[in-house]
């Protein structure tokens, strides 16, 4: 829309606040320039029919039609750009006050009054909520008429937590901390074992005066006294066929199997 | 004017409650301050504060299910001058407010059904943030539009103890001027096109709050109403 | 104990007193009330107050020549409000807690190096919040590391006389407590295939050393190479 300069800044909407309809006879004389003063057409429908100082729904419809008809051709003289919303609700009401006027018999459904009615109804709807909204900003308000405490301590819920640990969690997890990080050092240290070395000595004095094929587990010392315990069984046995392979490799002596898990023989190589 | 509650020192379980909503930053509800006591019934203490305090200077309010002290309001003359002034509300965020208190839950189509024109998405957002109104699900209707309703907050900060305290609220609804709105006729009449309407459904399945900015634009019939 | 002033509504000067210390933000002195109360005189007011409150949940009070509410003292254990909550100590925690009984006092580094794996901050915090363990002093070493050890109230909540009641490892291996459990596997497993082969594994499931059976996990390789 184009103003020409002596027309007054247009009041913008955000920094007002709706001071109900006290001000629709302020607005009277400048009517025709306050085409941003309403949020469309049904809020210039209200302040026209605000007018009427009547009740809302006391208004005269075709008052108010002719009011909003002679708003429009004003504006229109003022070579107003008015939006397109505004001159759809003029068409329609030209349409409704000429439905009014009509005989009755040749109406269609919904007929004019019916039509005249809601937009009464309309028009207050809004207005209730014009007023509803003047009244609500009119009320005692927090932070402006009525105050919370300044300084509140403050309500603080300090959430404890009570740790729970049993007994047997506790040496449980000693005990795997235990098993996960012994070194293997520990064990040896503790562990009764053939060396190699000892058992290369042993299988090789003894099939030096072997003379036929030997089983493997007949070059273990007996198992009795120290040797009784199995663990150190298992090492001699694993020594002594470490040994055997280390004295086949070196050929002083000859391996046999004669089949998958069977006995493993060995007998001495003569030079 | 003696009321006999005055005439003696208050209980232990007063004196708690009275302590309890003095020192909390935020209006409780009955269940909180009971929790915070040790589950005690803290409702005949509440009645009996609410009835000590009425006629001093600090009164005690139930606001949304949610209590709290605050001044007596024959007083705002004296404290006012100290405080900052509230951010004034555009008359178009006081109107919506107004009609999301009256006839909350409501769509955005049917605000704007109510005030004839489009109402810009700042303005929901503006009520939303300053925690007066917030999102309340979505109708299941087609379109599944977002509906919004009014807060605890809102209600504390008018002063009313629930909505049914609402200005006259009573005739309001009585003269059925808070009926839902539907009136295609004078819909038309008012440049909402049924294809505007449509439009609108498409843009609220999208969901979310961006669907809202898209209508503003798209709308450009309507955003000229007002701003031509 | 019936006070006079509680007898009757307060006047309006006691009530604005009353409101402005409600909620003023800061204490406020004599003076500054009473500017803010076109000059009033405020003593008399403040004094009625404070007789007022005083056997309330709130109290009025004067510090420093400023006057303002708090919460009675009686009552302040409501501002800070406890609330437990039984937590169960993770795994790391445990292991931690059982490295510093056994070891203390210990320093950090020396917890992850016997757990093998780098143990959280938050898990000695955890330890110290439950009031298990403590911060003992530091290592006289380069770097003079902090030491943790354990608390009384370890001792009380495992129900220890001293930390010598806790079991030592024969005791623990006794329990089966340092039997690997992967190796418990291989155990298993060498138990099943030499059942036919008789003594040896007669042997091992008697003997007193169990501990040194599976402890090594090469014997298990050793085994199957004669085991038909």
């Amino acid at each position: 829309m184009e103003l020409t300069p002596d027309i007054p800044e247009p009041v913008d909407a955000s920094e007002i606040e709706w001071e109900g309809a006290a001000s629709a006879d302020e607005r009277k004389e400048a009517l025709y320039l306050e085409i941003d003063g309403w949020e469309g057409p049904l809020d210039l429908l209200l302040d026209l029919a605000r007018r009427q100082k009547v009740d809302l729904r006391k208004i005269s419809i075709l008052e108010l039609v002719d009011q909003y008809l002679t708003y429009i051709e004003q504006a229109e003289a003022l070579r107003l750009e008015l939006a397109a919303d505004y001159l759809v609700m003029a068409a329609w009401l030209a349409y409704l006050k000429s439905a009014l006027l009509l005989p009755k018999d040749e109406q269609e459904d919904p007929s004019p009054e019916e039509l005249a009615l809601r937009l009464q109804l309309r028009l207050q709807r809004l207005g209730a909520m014009r007023e509803a909204a003047a009244r609500l900003m009119g009320r005692d308000r927090l932070g402006r008429d009525v105050f919370l405490r300044g300084a509140p301590e403050g309500l603080r819920v300090d959430r404890k937590n009570l740790w729970q640990c049993e007994w047997f969690d506790l040496i449980r997890a000693y005990g795997d901390v235990k098993i996960r990080s012994e070194p293997v050092v520990h064990m040896v240290r503790e562990r009764m074992v053939m060396t190699l070395d000892s058992a290369i000595q042993r299988v090789s004095s003894m099939l030096g005066v072997a003379i036929d094929w030997m089983d493997l587990r007949d070059f273990l010392p007996p198992a009795h006294d120290s040797w009784a315990n199995p663990q150190l069984r298992k090492s001699a046995l694993a020594s002594s066929f470490v040994a055997a392979l280390e004295l086949a490799r070196t050929g002083k002596a000859e391996l046999a199997q004669e089949e998958t898990f069977g006995p493993l023989r060995l007998k001495a190589v003569k030079p | 004017m003696n009321a006999p509650e005055q005439a003696s020192a208050p209980d232990d379980l007063v004196r708690a409650v009275e302590a309890t909503l003095f020192a909390a930053e935020q209006p409780m509800t009955v269940d909180q301050i009971s929790a915070h006591l040790g589950q005690a019934d803290v409702r005949p203490a509440l009645a009996e504060l609410q009835r000590h305090y009425e006629r001093r200077g600090i009164h005690l309010v139930e606001r949304g299910r949610r209590w709290h002290f605050q001044t007596a309001p024959d007083l705002a003359h004296l404290l006012r001058r100290e405080k900052e002034e509230l951010r004034r509300l555009s008359r178009a965020a006081t109107e919506v407010l107004a009609i999301v208190a009256y006839h909350e839950p409501v769509s955005r189509a049917e605000i704007e059904a109510i005030r004839g024109v489009q109402t810009a998405k700042g303005t929901l957002d503006v009520l939303m943030e300053a925690g007066w109104v917030r999102v309340a699900g979505r109708r299941e209707v087609p379109g599944r539009p977002v509906i919004y309703a009014t807060t605890a907050e809102f209600l504390a900060h008018f002063g009313l103890a629930s909505l049914k305290e609402l200005p006259g609220i009573d005739e309001l609804r009585a003269a059925g001027l808070l009926d839902p709105v539907d009136d295609d006729m004078i819909e038309t009449a008012m440049g909402r096109s049924s294809q505007d309407e449509g439009e609108e459904n498409t843009g609220e399945q999208d969901g979310g709050d961006t669907d809202e900015e898209g209508r503003d634009d798209s709308d450009g019939l309507a955003s000229s109403c007002h701003n031509p």
